[in-house]
């Protein structure tokens, strides 16, 4: 089974040269941690930054430089900073290549749920619904079940919407799945986790075609 | 050149009045218009419609508002971490406009252009989009947005000149730049204001003619919610 | 009768302090020269330029800073350079006070057209279709009758539109004019001018109520 | 750091083709992208679509490529002063398809940004506006019109860096940076390349992202149409 640095790990490798991405918050963050460090990616933050580079030492810490998690951070060479505006073009127009992000739940048909608990808890969707209208590469990230131990991998989202039909990719802390046709379909298993436990915290269709490899990361 | 600006905060805020509709520029705490807002929140004018990305924390920028009990309605994309925003929310103390951020960008910068409305993929098949017009384009299906309308715009620059020109840094341009001109009135406070000719003029990110009022302000808190640092 | 550079001075009394003007090609270029300079007024120019200056010296002539018009220019200080779709931000989201463009002809419901002659000339509307779509105060300045001798004030226009029920104000080398409820509206003579050979050249509804002054400039 | 370098302009327009689309950023003369258009004309390709706020002159810019009779179709704004255009046009020779500048502009900003479409007042009551939708806000009537589609966009800066950010200088930024971005390709030329982080980040025009190729062009006539000047 993957902590969230695995997840962040396992994604990581879907990170291919010269992609520009964008990084939510939580789990997707720490995904810059372990990009390989022979390719070249640059990554987005919604709040208008394009080249974002690791965090500030003491010393760099400055309050106009900050990412979507409010962490302060530093800007690459070759950075570039923009209004809000021009920076939902980029992601509106399809120019960044890749977008991960958090879910709440996931259904078989691609559709997303991360922003809205009705009546309980609201997030906001921030520029998540901004993402998933347009990204046409979606990772989400997020443990396979949720803390009552309910499958978040579902046959039809129970929340609020955040999009539909966008979700291309799920990595959790247990498994790699694809979404083909309307159904989840297993990929890879994570380290020690059998088909079988993949399969029963999987609340929608799974579909197990041939033998599975256990990821490698 | 013609000029925008004014001494102060209280001259600048001339005519804020309750029930009114204002923009607030800034992400998080980053960027916001610290001096006009507290300014509001001395005044203490209430029933304010107020769209912001954020409503700022508990206790500093928007709100010290919502603290108050000065905002009837927010419209804004996120409320996390700002737990008497939720409150409020939840409570239907408050009215509460939830709306993706690009789409909220993007109704700031049609009312800055003129564009009264324009369709976007963003929330598309969510109650984001419900009761709004949907159309596909190329086969992908669209939701018809409005351009906001406001009374106020309070938005905040690093430098700007006394003809109002102003320019930004780093990621504290965000929606500063969008709302500059979005609404009927724009009052832009800046840690620096400078003469004409000392900007630039190929680097100024607003031009003067989006901004009818401009002040240095008196001091600038700059808090940081999330201070995050590596090793040196 | 007043010439070009008549016309000219006469719509700079138009101009007020505080006011952002466009100015288009030919006659209205010329009103830069004639704007009172104990008010502050500054000129937009719609490939980019806000704070536009007068003619370069030779050697401030510089291919990267010119205006509408094509013809080299400066920048004052206090200026701004910014790409096309902002500067017709500003004219579409009504930031100009005050557009002086010329025109083949103009109705007295405010129709203008000024940029096709069906079968013999195109030379294009430019930025002339959104400056009249969207600006409040457009004043005209154009000869009152075309080369052949026809008015170019008329009940309604026979050429291609450029914008409808747009124009408030007309100067020309023989009278200024508003355009009020649907007709033409004579304010002043230019100076020799009688009411009579205004009537004469306006083939549109002109409306003369009481003494018409003599125009001052 | 994504490197767009490509090392001369033959590989800055690979892959163009007969009866492609294609965008050429400039006003008039200033700030056209000399170096690609030369190529294109060397190319011979044909049956081209281009959209361009102007057409250049008889014998400079995209004038060149009409004189060849390399264009099918012009969408433009403004015709006036180019005598071949006005020939080409009346007689038929040319397709040609006029539209505002402002609405010229923002399609290209939407094709950049992911706006499919949005509405505005320009040309409404026109030939322009004929067979498009006309919808009323605020009770004033405004035009539906769509974002442009293009192979390749061919644009020119200032300065540029390897990562593709551009800086545009004076009025030659004017189409350059709506159209950076707004097509499948954007291919841009520079006066001066330089490496990354030697262009400040608060003053990048248009983020590399935008910019798929970029090359220093080998040399820059910067032909002026109507120099007029002033007594010293």
């Amino acid at each position: 089974m993957l902590d969230k640095k695995g997840i962040a790990q396992r994604i990581a490798k879907e990170v291919k040269d010269g992609y520009y991405v964008n990084l939510g918050i939580g789990i997707p963050t720490l995904v810059a941690n372990f990009v390989r460090d022979d390719i070249d990616v640059e990554f987005q933050s919604e709040n208008g930054i394009l080249g974002m580079g690791p965090f500030p030492t003491e010393d760099e810490v400055d309050a106009d430089l900050i990412n979507a998690g409010k962490q302060t951070i530093t800007a690459r060479p070759g950075a570039s900073f923009f209004d809000s505006a021009l920076s939902f073009g980029m992601i509106r127009g399809q120019h960044i290549d890749l977008t991960i992000l958090g879910a709440m739940e996931v259904a078989q048909d691609g559709n997303i749920a991360n922003w809205k608990i009705p009546g309980k808890m609201v997030k906001g969707m921030g520029g998540a619904m901004d993402l998933v209208g347009s990204a046409q590469n979606i990772i989400v990230a997020m443990m396979h079940t949720n803390k009552a131990g309910k499958s978040k991998l579902l046959s039809s989202c129970t929340l609020p919407l955040t999009g539909v039909k966008c979700v291309t990719k799920v990595v959790t802390n247990l498994a790699v799945i694809d979404i083909v046709d309307g159904k989840f379909k297993l990929l890879e298993r994570a380290p020690g986790v059998s088909v079988e436990e993949i399969k029963e915290a999987t609340e929608g269709e799974l579909i197990v075609d041939g033998d599975i490899p256990e990821m490698t990361l | 050149m013609i000029t925008k600006t004014v001494n102060n905060v209280t001259e600048a805020l001339e005519g804020v009045k309750d029930d009114m509709t204002f923009m607030f520029g800034g992400f998080g705490l980053s960027g916001i218009p610290e001096n006009s807002i507290n300014e509001l929140v001395k005044r203490n004018i209430k029933n304010l419609t107020c769209i912001s990305n954020n409503a700022g924390v508990d206790d500093f920028g928007l709100g010290l508002l919502l603290k108050k009990n000065q905002i009837k309605k927010m419209i804004s994309s996120y409320v996390g971490e700002n737990a008497e925003f939720e409150r409020q929310m939840l409570s239907g103390e408050l009215e509460v406009d939830l709306i993706p951020q690009g789409t909220l960008a993007e109704r700031c910068r049609a009312a800055q252009n003129g564009i009264p409305a324009f369709y976007t993929p963003a929330g598309y098949g969510t109650e984001v989009a419900e009761g709004k017009e949907v159309r596909d384009f190329d086969g992908k299906p669209h939701v018809l947005e409005e351009a906001f309308e406001a009374d106020f715009a309070f938005v905040k620059a690093w430098k700007g000149d006394t003809a109002g020109n102003l320019i930004f840094k780093g990621t504290a341009r965000n929606f500063n730049a969008v709302m500059s001109g979005a609404a009927k009135i724009t009052v832009a406070e800046v840690e620096e204001l400078v003469e004409p000719g000392e900007l630039d003029p190929n680097f100024v990110h607003i031009p003067g003619v989006f901004v009818q009022r401009i002040y240095q302000g008196e001091k600038y808190e700059k808090r940081i919610e999330k201070r995050t640092v590596r090793e040196s």
